[in-house]
Formats: C-alpha cells, sequence, structure tokens
C-alpha cells in the first residue's frame, strides 16, 4: 500500500515536472532579452545586410524565424496564442484569417513615419478595410517565367494558355504546388476574371483541367520554379513575379509574362501579433525597413515590388518594373486577391490528391 | 501515540529512501516515453473518431474522418507508397547484400575505411544529399555531361522529377540501415561454415543459397523493416526529387496536417496508412520467412 | 572444392565499387562545385572561395547550426541520462525487462506519425512550440535508440561484478559509478554519438514541431533549397562531411561492441 | 572475530524451497565447509549471509548482532565468487584497493596495504595489469586478496576452485588453509566436492538436497560416523547392507537375509533401535580386508566372488558379489610392503570388517 502511494507520487512529480519544463517558457513570457524583437517571417523577405545594419544602428537584436506557407503561419501561431513572436509578414488573405480568430494588436499610425510614401492602391483593401491592423511591405504578382530562347520564332501567347491549353502545349511546365492557387488559375483561365466561388459543375471542370495539366507538369512546386528556368528544365513556369526578376538578373534568357486574362496579386503585410509587447521596438524596425535604400535593397536582392511609390533613385530598376510599381488603380484592378471566396479547405485538399493521383 | 507515529514515519523512510529511491529516479524515461510517445498517439487515434464543432467544441463520436478517405485515391497513395517502399527495401537488398558481403569476407584490410566510407554520408544531413544529387541528375549536371562527353547520349536527358529519380534518393538514403545490420551478423559469421559447405561439394552459388542467406535471415528481416517503414512514410524525397508530381502517404498526411482546418483528418489518414504500413509489413515478413526457407529446401 | 568463381568475385567486387561510386559521385561534384564562381550548376568557370566566405559571414546560417547543436546535446545528454538512470533501476532489481517493449516502437513508428501526434498533442495541451518541445521530439528519437542498445550491453554484464561491488562495500550508488556505469562507457559513447548524429540530422521531427526561437540547420537548408540553387550549400554540405568524418572516426575508434543495429 | 549463527532461516524461489529452516551455529574463526550436491541451496544459503538475497523468515546473527535487515554493504562479510567476479575495467592493484577506496582511506595507506598483500599472493609483477591478461590461478589469488584486504570477519567462498584445473586446486586449497591459519577470520566454503571439503575444513555441515542441514561435524566425525544414508553415501563412497536389528541388549547383531547375521557394535543407544526394527549397515570400502584365506581376528565375514577389478594406482577395487546377488565394494592399497596375494577374476573371497567399523543407521 504504501509502496503504490509513494509510486504514485513519484510518478507525479516527474510528469509535472516534465510538464513545467515545457510550459516553462511560457509562464516566463519572452521578455527576458528586453532588447531584442523576434520576427517570424518568409525566408527570403529580408535581406540579412539591412537587419545587421539595423541591429548596429540601434543596438536592437532581431531574432529571424521562418515560415514556407501562409498556413504554417496560421498552425504555428494558433498553437502559441500569437506568443513568441513581435512581428510577422502574412500575406493578404492572412491577415484576414489572423484578424478572424483575433490574434492581431491594432496599429498605432502615430508612430509609423512612412504613411505618406506608401502606394495608395495598396490600401484600404478588402482584407483589411482601413489598414488597422496591417501595413504593405511589399506584393508581387503572379506571372510565367518564360524561356525567350525556347519561344524564339514560336508564338507567344500571353495568356493562361501557357500552361492549361492542350492544344498549345508540347513542352514541360513548372506548377505551383497549392491546391488553392491552383483552382483559382484554372478558374481564371476557364471563366474569365470575374468568376465566382465555383459550383460543383465547375468544379469538376477544374478538376479535369488541372488532372490534364498534370500530364505536362514537370514539377509541381512553390519555390524552385524560377530555377527549372534557368537551368532549361522547363520553357514556362508559374511563378511570382519577385523570383522571376531574381532570375532575370541572372540568366539573360528569362522574361516575365503577365496573362493578359488578368491575374493574382499577393501583399505581404507587416503586423504585430497581440500578445507582443515591443511595440516601441517594432515600429523602431517597421520605419528603419520603410527607409528607400532599405526597400531598394529588398527589391534587388529579393525582387518583391515594394509598396512604398519613392523609386526615383533606385539603382537597377528595369521598366517593366518600374510600370507596375508605379501602377494606376485601372491597372491595378487587373488583379485579383487569391483565397477571397476559397471552397473548404478539405474540397480543395482532396482535390489536389486526386489531380496527382492518376 | 507519538510513540507509534514516529515508527510509521520510520517505516516510510524506510521504503522511500532505502527500497523505492532506484524506481524514483529510474522511471524518468518510462514516463517520458508514456507522456510524449503514447499519449499523443492516442490522442491522435481518438482524434481521428471525434468530431469538432465550430470554435472546437466536442460533438462526439464521428466516423465521417476516415471514410473521408474511403476513395479510390487514396487507396491508391497507399498503394503507391507500399510500391514505393517495397521497392526501395528490395533494391536495397539487392545492392547491399553483396556489399554487406564484400565487407564482411573480402574486404580484409581495407574493410575498416570501406565501412567509414558507407558510415560518413549516413551521417550528414540527408537534404544535402539531395542537393548534391540535383548537381548530378540536372539537365546541365555533372551525368548528363559525362554521358554527353561520352558520346552516349546527345540532347540531355531529363533525370530529375522523375521516378527514377525518387527512387534514386531512397535508395541513397536508406541503403546504410539495410547494410549496416546484414554486415554486423555476416561478420560474426563463422568462415569455416562456408569451406565446409565448399568441401561437401556445394557451389557458391548453392553455399549462398543454402548457408549465407538462411544464416543471416533475421539480419535482412531488420534491415528490410529498417528500410521499408521509413520509406513508407517518406514525403521529402518525393517532393524534392520528384517535383511532387504524384503522392504519397507521407505527403498526403503532411498536405493535410499543415492545413489551416484539416488538421484532423491528416491524423485521421495517419491511422489509416498505419493500418496499411502494419497489414503490409506483416504480409511481407511472412513472406521473406517463406522465401528464405524455401531456399533452403 | 569449388572456391567462388572467379566470375562471381569480379561480379561482387564490381558492384562494391559502383556502390561506393554511387555514394561518392554526389558528394564530389558538389564539393568541387563548392569552388566555383558560378552559383547556377553551369560548368567549371573560375576557383573561388568566395562561397565559403559567405557561408562563414551568414548570420541565420550559424544560428540555425547552433539550434541544432543544443537540440542535439541537450537531447542526446536528456536520453543518455534518462537510460542510465533506468539501468540503475535495473541493477536495483525493478524488472524493466518489459517496459523495454514501449521503447521499441520509437523505431518502429514513421517520424512522420510521431511528428504529427505530437504536433497535436503540443497543440492541444497548448504547450508553446520552440527549442523545448524539439529537444523533447528528438529525445523520444534518442530514447529508442539508447534504451534498447544500453539495455542490451547492460544484460550482457555480468551481474556478480554488481555483487561483488555490493559485498566488498560499496552502496548501490557507487557501485553503479564505479562498476555498472564504467563497463557501460564505451556502449554509452557510441550510442551517443548515433543520437546526436539522428537528432543533429532530423528533418521531419524539427519541421512539424519546431517553434518561434527554434530554426534548426535542417530547416535552415530546406528553405535554402527552396529558394533555389546557393553554392553556400556545397560549402555547407563540405564543412559537415569533415565535421562527421570526424565523429565517425571517434566512433570507430571506440572499438567497442556496440552494433548501429 | 564473531561467530555466525542462522535461525529458523527459511527461503523459497517461486514456490520452491530452497533454505529449509536451518540452525546452523558457525564457531568463529573456523575454516567451515558446507558440502551438498549441486542444486541444494547451498549457495543461496551463503547469499543469504552476503545479504545478496533476503531470507523469507528467520534470522542470521554475527556475534550476537542481528544482521538479517542490514544492507550488503554495511556486512563486514565478503565473499569470493565462483568465477572470481573481478572487475575487468580495473587494474590488478584498483581492484584490490576497491574496498579500501570505499572505505576513504588515505592513498598511501592504500598503496602500502595493497602492495603488502598482492606479494604475499606473489602477484607483485602484475599490480597493473587487467584481470583478462592473468592466469586462472592468479585471477583466483587476486579476487581472495580483494576479498581479504578490508579485514572482513567472516569470508565466504562459493566454490572459487571449481575452474582451476585438478593440481591448481590442490596447491590452491593448501594455501587456503594456511591463509586462514594465518588469519583467523572465519571462513564459509561451500563446494560440492567432498575432497576439497574434507582437506579444508576444521567442521563441515552437509546439506541435503531438501535445503537441510543432515549432519555438522569434523570431517573425521563425518567421514567415519555419518549418521543417515544420505551422509553416508555423499560423503566417500560406502556399502549399504540392510537388515534387522536383534538381540539388542546383550550382544547385538544384525540379521541379513540371505547372508546370515555379523555382529555390530553400538557405541551409543539411539531411540530409534529397537529390538528387530530394520537397519542399515554402511561399511566403507576401504574398512574390508579382502583374501582368499581364512583370517582369524576379525568379528565378520562374508564370502563372494569377484566380478570385477578396477586398478585406481595408489589402491585397487574389487567389486564382489555376494550370495544375495548384490555387489560390495572393497579398496585394498597397494602398499607392497610384503608380497600380496594375487587376487583375480571369479576368484572365490572372503571379506573380512571389524563391527566397530560398520556403522549402523535408521532405514
Amino acid at each position: 500500500m504504501h509502496k503504490i502511494t509513494f509510486r504514485f507520487l513519484i510518478i507525479t512529480f516527474w510528469c509535472s515536472v516534465l510538464l513545467l519544463t515545457l510550459y516553462g517558457p511560457k509562464i516566463r513570457q519572452k521578455d527576458f532579452q528586453e532588447n531584442s524583437i523576434t520576427v517570424f517571417t518568409w525566408g527570403d523577405i529580408f535581406d540579412p545586410s539591412i537587419i545587421e545594419s539595423f541591429e548596429k544602428e540601434t543596438g536592437i537584436r532581431v531574432h529571424l524565424n521562418y515560415y514556407s506557407a501562409n498556413e504554417e503561419l496560421l498552425v504555428k501561431l494558433k498553437a502559441t496564442k500569437a506568443e513568441g513572436y513581435d512581428l510577422i509578414v502574412p500575406s493578404d488573405y492572412a491577415v484576414r484569417l489572423l484578424r478572424r480568430e483575433q490574434l492581431l494588436q491594432p496599429l498605432d499610425k502615430s508612430k509609423i513615419h512612412f504613411w505618406k510614401d506608401l502606394n495608395p492602391v495598396l490600401l484600404n483593401l478588402p482584407y483589411d478595410t482601413k489598414n488597422a491592423f496591417s501595413i504593405p511591405f511589399s506584393w508581387e504578382i503572379f506571372g510565367f517565367g518564360v524561356d525567350k530562347d525556347y519561344f524564339a520564332g514560336h508564338e507567344l501567347p500571353e495568356s493562361w494558355r501557357l500552361i492549361f491549353d492542350k492544344n498549345f502545349i508540347n513542352y514541360r511546365i513548372g506548377m505551383v504546388n497549392d491546391p488553392i492557387d491552383a483552382t483559382e488559375f484554372a478558374s481564371m483561365y476557364l471563366y474569365g476574371p470575374q468568376f465566382k466561388k465555383a459550383n460543383l459543375q465547375q468544379q469538376k471542370e477544374i478538376t479535369h483541367l488541372l488532372k490534364e495539366q498534370h500530364k505536362w507538369v514537370e514539377v509541381y512546386a512553390n519555390f524552385r520554379t524560377d530555377y527549372l528556368l534557368a537551368t532549361k528544365n522547363c520553357p514556362v513556369v508559374v511563378s511570382s513575379s519577385s523570383y522571376i526578376w531574381r532570375t532575370m538578373r541572372l540568366v539573360p534568357f528569362v522574361r516575365f509574362v503577365i496573362p493578359k486574362e488578368g491575374t493574382f496579386i499577393t501583399i505581404e503585410n507587416l503586423c504585430i501579433p497581440k500578445a507582443s509587447k515591443k511595440q516601441d521596438l517594432v515600429y523602431r524596425f517597421m520605419n528603419y525597413l520603410y527607409r528607400t535604400e532599405s526597400s531598394a535593397k529588398h527589391f534587388s536582392t529579393f525582387g518583391f515590388f515594394p509598396s512604398t511609390i519613392h523609386t526615383d533613385q533606385w539603382p537597377d530598376l528595369d521598366p517593366m518594373a518600374s510600370k507596375l510599381i508605379h501602377a494606376t488603380p485601372e491597372e491595378f484592378g487587373h488583379y485579383r486577391f487569391l483565397h477571397e471566396d476559397d471552397l473548404p479547405e478539405a474540397t480543395l485538399r482532396n482535390l489536389w490528391v486526386e489531380v496527382k493521383t492518376q | 501515540m507519538a510513540k507509534r507515529e514516529c515508527g510509521a514515519v520510520r517505516e516510510m523512510k524506510k521504503i522511500f529512501l532505502f527500497r523505492d529511491y532506484p524506481f524514483a529516479i529510474g522511471i524518468p524515461a518510462i514516463i517520458f516515453q508514456m507522456l510524449f510517445f503514447y499519449l499523443p498517439l492516442a490522442i491522435l487515434v481518438v482524434g481521428s473518431f471525434i468530431a469538432f464543432g465550430e470554435e472546437g467544441r466536442l460533438q462526439g463520436f464521428t466516423l465521417e474522418k476516415l471514410l473521408f478517405f474511403m476513395r479510390a485515391p487514396y487507396f491508391k497513395v497507399i498503394g503507391y507508397s507500399l510500391l514505393l517502399a517495397s521497392g526501395n527495401a528490395l533494391l536495397c537488398f539487392l545492392i547491399a547484400y553483396p556489399l554487406a558481403y564484400y565487407l564482411a569476407f573480402r574486404g580484409k584490410r581495407i574493410k575498416n575505411i570501406l565501412l567509414f566510407l558507407l558510415i560518413v554520408p549516413f551521417w550528414t544531413n540527408f537534404l544535402l544529399h539531395v542537393y548534391a544529387w540535383f548537381f548530378v541528375l540536372e539537365r546541365q549536371g555533372f551525368l548528363n555531361i559525362f554521358l554527353q562527353k561520352l558520346g552516349l547520349i546527345h540532347e540531355p536527358i531529363a533525370f530529375l522529377n522523375s521516378l527514377f529519380s525518387v527512387m534514386v534518393m531512397m535508395v541513397y538514403y536508406y541503403l546504410p540501415f539495410m547494410v549496416l545490420p546484414i554486415y554486423s551478423s555476416l561478420e560474426k559469421f563463422d568462415t569455416r561454415l562456408i569451406e565446409a559447405s565448399y568441401d561437401l561439394g556445394a557451389s557458391w552459388r548453392q553455399t549462398m543459397k543454402k548457408v549465407l542467406l538462411p544464416l543471416s535471415s533475421r539480419s535482412i528481416k531488420t534491415g528490410f523493416f529498417l528500410v521499408y517503414i521509413p520509406s513508407f512514410g517518406e514525403f521529402a524525397i518525393p517532393e524534392l526529387m520528384g517535383g511532387d508530381r504524384q503522392m504519397f502517404v507521407g505527403s498526403v498526411v503532411a498536405h493535410y496536417i499543415l492545413g489551416d482546418t484539416t488538421g484532423s483528418l491528416g491524423a485521421a489518414f495517419t491511422l489509416i496508412s498505419c493500418c496499411a504500413l502494419i497489414i503490409s509489413a506483416t504480409i511481407w515478413f511472412k513472406l521473406i520467412d517463406y522465401l528464405l526457407k524455401r531456399c533452403v529446401k | 572444392m569449388k572456391p567462388i568463381t572467379a566470375l562471381a568475385r569480379t561480379a561482387n567486387l564490381t558492384l562494391v565499387a559502383s556502390t561506393y561510386l554511387f555514394l561518392y559521385v554526389p558528394l564530389i561534384v558538389l564539393l568541387v562545385f563548392s569552388f566555383n564562381s558560378t552559383p547556377f550548376p553551369a560548368p567549371w568557370t573560375s576557383f573561388t572561395w568566395r562561397w565559403y566566405h559567405e557561408l562563414f559571414s551568414s548570420g541565420p546560417l550559424w544560428e540555425a547550426f547552433r539550434n541544432s547543436l543544443i537540440i542535439a546535446l541537450s537531447s542526446t545528454f536528456i536520453s543518455i541520462t534518462a537510460g542510465a538512470l533506468l539501468i540503475f533501476y535495473a541493477t536495483q532489481g525493478g524488472r524493466i525487462g518489459k517496459a523495454l517493449v514501449l521503447f521499441y516502437g520509437n523505431l518502429i513508428i514513421p517520424e512522420v506519425v510521431l511528428a504529427v501526434s505530437l504536433l497535436g498533442f503540443f497543440s492541444l495541451a497548448s504547450i508553446p512550440l520552440g527549442l523545448a518541445t524539439l529537444i523533447l521530439a528528438h529525445t523520444l528519437l534518442g530514447l529508442g535508440f539508447v534504451i534498447p542498445l544500453i539495455y542490451a550491453r547492460f544484460q550482457e554484464l555480468d551481474h556478480r561484478l554488481h555483487e561483488a561491488s555490493l559485498v566488498l562495500g560499496a552502496t548501490p550508488l557507487q557501485t553503479f559509478f564505479k562498476v555498472t556505469l564504467p563497463l557501460l562507457r564505451p556502449t554509452m559513447i557510441t550510442t551517443a554519438l548515433l543520437v546526436f548524429i539522428i537528432s543533429f540530422d532530423d528533418f521531419v521531427l524539427s519541421y512539424f514541431c519546431a517553434g518561434s526561437s527554434a530554426q534548426t540547420l535542417s530547416l535552415y537548408i530546406l528553405s535554402m533549397l527552396r529558394s533555389g540553387i546557393s553554392p553556400i550549400v556545397n560549402a555547407l554540405t563540405a564543412i559537415l562531411l569533415i565535421l562527421s568524418s570526424a565523429l565517425v572516426l571517434i566512433f570507430f575508434s571506440l572499438r567497442s561492441r556496440t552494433k548501429l543495429f | 572475530m564473531r561467530s555466525i549463527q542462522l535461525k529458523k532461516l527459511k527461503k523459497t524461489l517461486q514456490g520452491e524451497v530452497i533454505v529449509d529452516t536451518i540452525d546452523l551455529k558457525i564457531p568463529s574463526g573456523k575454516f567451515f565447509a558446507l558440502l551438498g550436491p549441486s542444486g541444494c541451496g547451498k549457495t543461496t544459503l551463503l547469499r543469504l549471509i552476503a545479504g545478496l538475497e533476503q531470507a523469507d523468515s528467520g534470522q542470521i546473527f554475527l556475534g550476537d548482532r542481528d544482521i538479517t535487515g542490514i544492507p550488503i554493504h554495511e556486512r563486514p562479510i565478503n565473499m569470493v565468487f565462483q568465477n572470481y567476479a573481478l572487475f575487468p575495467h580495473l587494474t590488478v592493484f584498483e581492484n584490490v584497493a576497491y574496498s579500501l577506496k570505499l572505505k576513504k582511506m588515505p592513498p598511501a595507506t592504500i598503496k602500502s596495504v595493497v602492495q603488502k598483500i598482492l606479494e604475499a599472493f606473489n602477484l607483485e609483477n602484475h599490480l597493473y595489469k587487467l584481470p583478462h591478461q592473468l592466469s586462472g590461478g592468479q585471477q583466483q589469488r587476486v579476487a581472495l586478496a580483494r576479498a581479504i584486504v578490508d579485514e572482513p570477519e567472516v569470508l565466504l567462498l562459493d566454490e572459487p576452485l571449481a575452474a582451476l584445473d585438478f593440481k591448481l586446486r590442490e596447491r590452491m586449497l593448501i594455501e587456503l588453509i594456511e591463509l586462514q591459519d594465518k588469519l583467523k577470520t572465519t571462513f564459509i566454503y561451500v563446494t560440492h566436492d567432498q575432497f576439497e571439503a574434507l582437506t579444508v575444513a576444521d567442521q563441515m555441515a552437509i546439506m541435503n538436497l531438501d535445503g537441510q542441514i543432515e549432519q555438522i561435524g569434523t570431517p573425521k566425525e563425518i567421514y567415519e560416523f555419518p549418521t543417515s544414508s544420505f551422509v553416508a553415501k555423499f560423503v566417500g563412497t560406502t556399502n549399504i547392507l540392510s537388515g534387522s536389528l536383534t538381540n539388542l541388549e546383550t550382544d547385538p547383531y544384525i540379521d541379513i537375509p540371505q547372508l546370515g547375521r555379523f555382529k555390530v557394535h553400538i557405541p551409543q543407544r539411539k531411540d530409534w533401535m529397537k529390538e528387530g526394527c530394520p537397519v542399515i549397515m554402511s561399511i566403507r570400502p576401504e574398512k574390508i580386508f579382502i583374501s582368499k584365506k581364512e583370517v582369524q581376528n576379525f568379528s565378520n565375514v562374508l564370502k563372494g566372488t569377484v566380478h570385477s577389478i578396477v586398478y585406481h594406482g595408489r589402491s585397487t577395487q574389487y567389486n564382489v558379489m555376494l550370495p544375495n546377488k548384490t555387489r560390495l565394494q572393497v579398496f585394498e592399497q597397494n602398499e607392497e610392503h610384503f608380497t600380496q596375494e594375487v587376487i583375480d577374476y571369479d576368484n572365490e573371497v572372503y571379506l573380512y570388517w571389524q563391527k566397530e567399523n560398520a556403522v549402523l543407521l535408521e532405514k
């Protein structure tokens, strides 16, 4: 009897020790490092040199942690109840979801010095109508990276046909690896820019189209597609503009094609998670990021279009990029947001498995 | 009264300090295992049968999540995974056995160097191997250049993003898991048995079949399952080397688990595929036993 | 007498040679191109140390490296200590033979499943993801190796040595530290090396269970792979190959009876 | 030096009685041997004394101190194991110094003590060797040195010579006796080899397969006057004849069917001895004189035919077939001081013995 009681006590003791260790960081909070912020971000959005110079200038330490999908960000932020991070960089639709989960804190615009420099077409968009929680940081559009050499002497339609038209395609392509993006691309091709949420019949058509496309897809990937282009694995890849701009600087035969039917835009935004208590440091960091030289560097390293319009002194701004950055609201109206009116996620993911399993 | 209490305290001390302190300090490993291995697994299993409503409220028992996967594509996914894992294990075995044989019986002086060379890649990050194979299998990669220089081919071949490249990487990664167990069983092996077999007039092939294979059968099974089980759940290699054109069990799990709202579906599929894995592993186990027994007859 | 035929011998040798070619060609190609000045896997242009310089000056990479090191060291330490303590319990008459079966699961269950169940558990118990959770996950992986391997060696030990020590007047604890542990030491070191390297290289568990403050080397490499080819990775491969060769050398020089499997 | 006393000691393992209610007093400073067939529980008894096993009931006293519940390492008792159990990771020196280091002796003292004892055991040249580099006899001596270096009150030896060859064993036995003489430590020596036990012991006890003590006494007492047929048969070889006891009061004799009457000697009347009760007579083979001729001066005589002869070197063994078809063993010393008569197969012989040399046992 004694023995059993004691053993029970011992087991309880160890269980509590183990769990306490795990909850430790949560109980202790993370402000043990006063002069530092933790930024949860995409692997390739902040140039290390900018961070370094910021740290040198202000003495604030920046801890960078990376995710590779908005979904990853959402899962982790929900799991931690937004604790442990001081700044995150969600895409447009992720901002909407994070707002719905109430994981963001409202911004104090008085501390933001660059508001006037922001491109007005990027403000007050449906995912955050008054920009109360998010500031656009950079953006990119989807389009095609195309091998100019391959299409020399061929017709090159500036259209979604480049990846969907079975009568035209006789080459391998690199396709996005995301059911949501893929179905929206297919909808754009099938039903034009004004398409609505797909009904059952349309879902079938979309699935059919994507299944057919599978035959000439070399790689499904959200990353690395520019690399396929550069190594001449595929003459056409679906990609966001940033990758193509990066690649264009390295290999001469690449060009970016925007489908004339319309295309999709992704805006990366800066947001402060609800649990962060280091607002002051975060605002200082933000203000630093939006300096002209920082955003220029950002564009030249990663190829993301900046959300500010003062690009006069930028070193390597090509005409096409310049035109895109200074888009009129009308031109901007050609862009659609992804994830505006998604089908249920399970349905989409199931569709994607069906497409790839034939 | 006071005296009796004293006795009780002493008794407690005696039990605790002299008899049970080994238990107290020895048990953490088991607690750790129960708490962080079996409990999460149990939650995973139970979670596959529970429906959650809005805001994560419990709604009771459901088979819906399991039934969600009762569709042709998922059976195919499991089927492909079984093929991939079996193919990988077989290929590994075919490459590993001669290698282990050489290491154990013929390596002699360079044996240790060869073993060393076998383990070094195994002990480096596997993503780096993926990366290395990019370099080789690339359209402009080493292999294509090499073959073109030899004049064997004129146009570069697309090795990457195919079943071929997936298999290459799978075998590359899992080979040591097969070689090492077989090697260590062959190494312990009494070479006199082989000589005896030759003395009795058996040919090399007969000796192989009737002496070596059956006697190393245990380690063959160990190696087979060390390769088979993890390659069944593999998702990184097909994604990185195969362009993710074909989904396998691991990729489907990751596909659902990392989704925003489909986490528990991923858990349910994990459960289903585990069942498939257990059943197929049992079948393989019996089959290997049977084949090895037939060898002897 | 009919020894192995010459044909079979040659076939065997050829197979072995080509296997090693298969193992090393990619690595050698990679190493050579880590000195190539063109970033894309283009033909050789000219020699450069540039990528090594970039590697050593890359802050996030070394932070990830440090994290991986912390995780690998802690999980190795925890799993080895827990294993040793369990063995101590066994020396004191604890019957852990049956409990041993519990630990086989860690190797049998695919890593993805373990990772998924752990992630579910963490989010259900709202345990913050981070270094601690990663260490925990890797410790589980480690225990799967440590306990069966050490226990197997422990059973091979002559239990009379333990008794002899007690009879000579050593307390159970003294006996453990003066007799049992020294006898198990070679096995413990090799197992520790194994667990360390497995944790250091682990990708799947880190992929699912990494939290805000824990970017491991594997995850960093993955992000590098995804954002295109960078010769820095070649340079990194070279460095890591040297490191793991050193570890394997230690492993070999111990000549312990621990088999990898 | 204190004595060891066992009181009603009992031990069962998995429902099987290993040590059955043993009462035993082992005098201090003596060489005590515990002899019994394999599997009789003598090792378990030793382990109980050492503390390696816990008794189910009963007590163990060291002098007048009850040590039953005291942990092993606190008992001033050391043990030499059957396979020596030398620590393979420690050198000879470290092995021997092990218990001294535990007692936190100053290193200098340890060094001199260990060196002295290793010299006494002729091991001074092997100080820094590891156990596996030594021969069996050397390992044995290291084990002994290790066990006595901290001067225990009692030394337990669990078949310590079992792994040695015959010659070496004989030499080690002598060494052990000398060692015990010098140290005056109580030695408890467990063996299944009667030769070893009879050689070394001042006192010995015989255990039977049921885990009970059959007889305690000096080797001579045990050999010459066994009190049970188990002891008589287990220690040495003997001839057993059964019959009934008659004429108790005046001139007792044993009546054996088909063989006749033989005179017996009853030094002390036992309770079970009743007129006409069945009885066993045990005669050691070497106590019987064999001859083809009739000889006087012996109390008893028996006739038989030589069935087989086995030559042992220092003695010859004759197996003689008796009229009732039982066989009797006879040992004859081959001293050859005088010309001996030649006895051959199938010869008719007379077997003589003195009545004092036959022991009567309860049937």
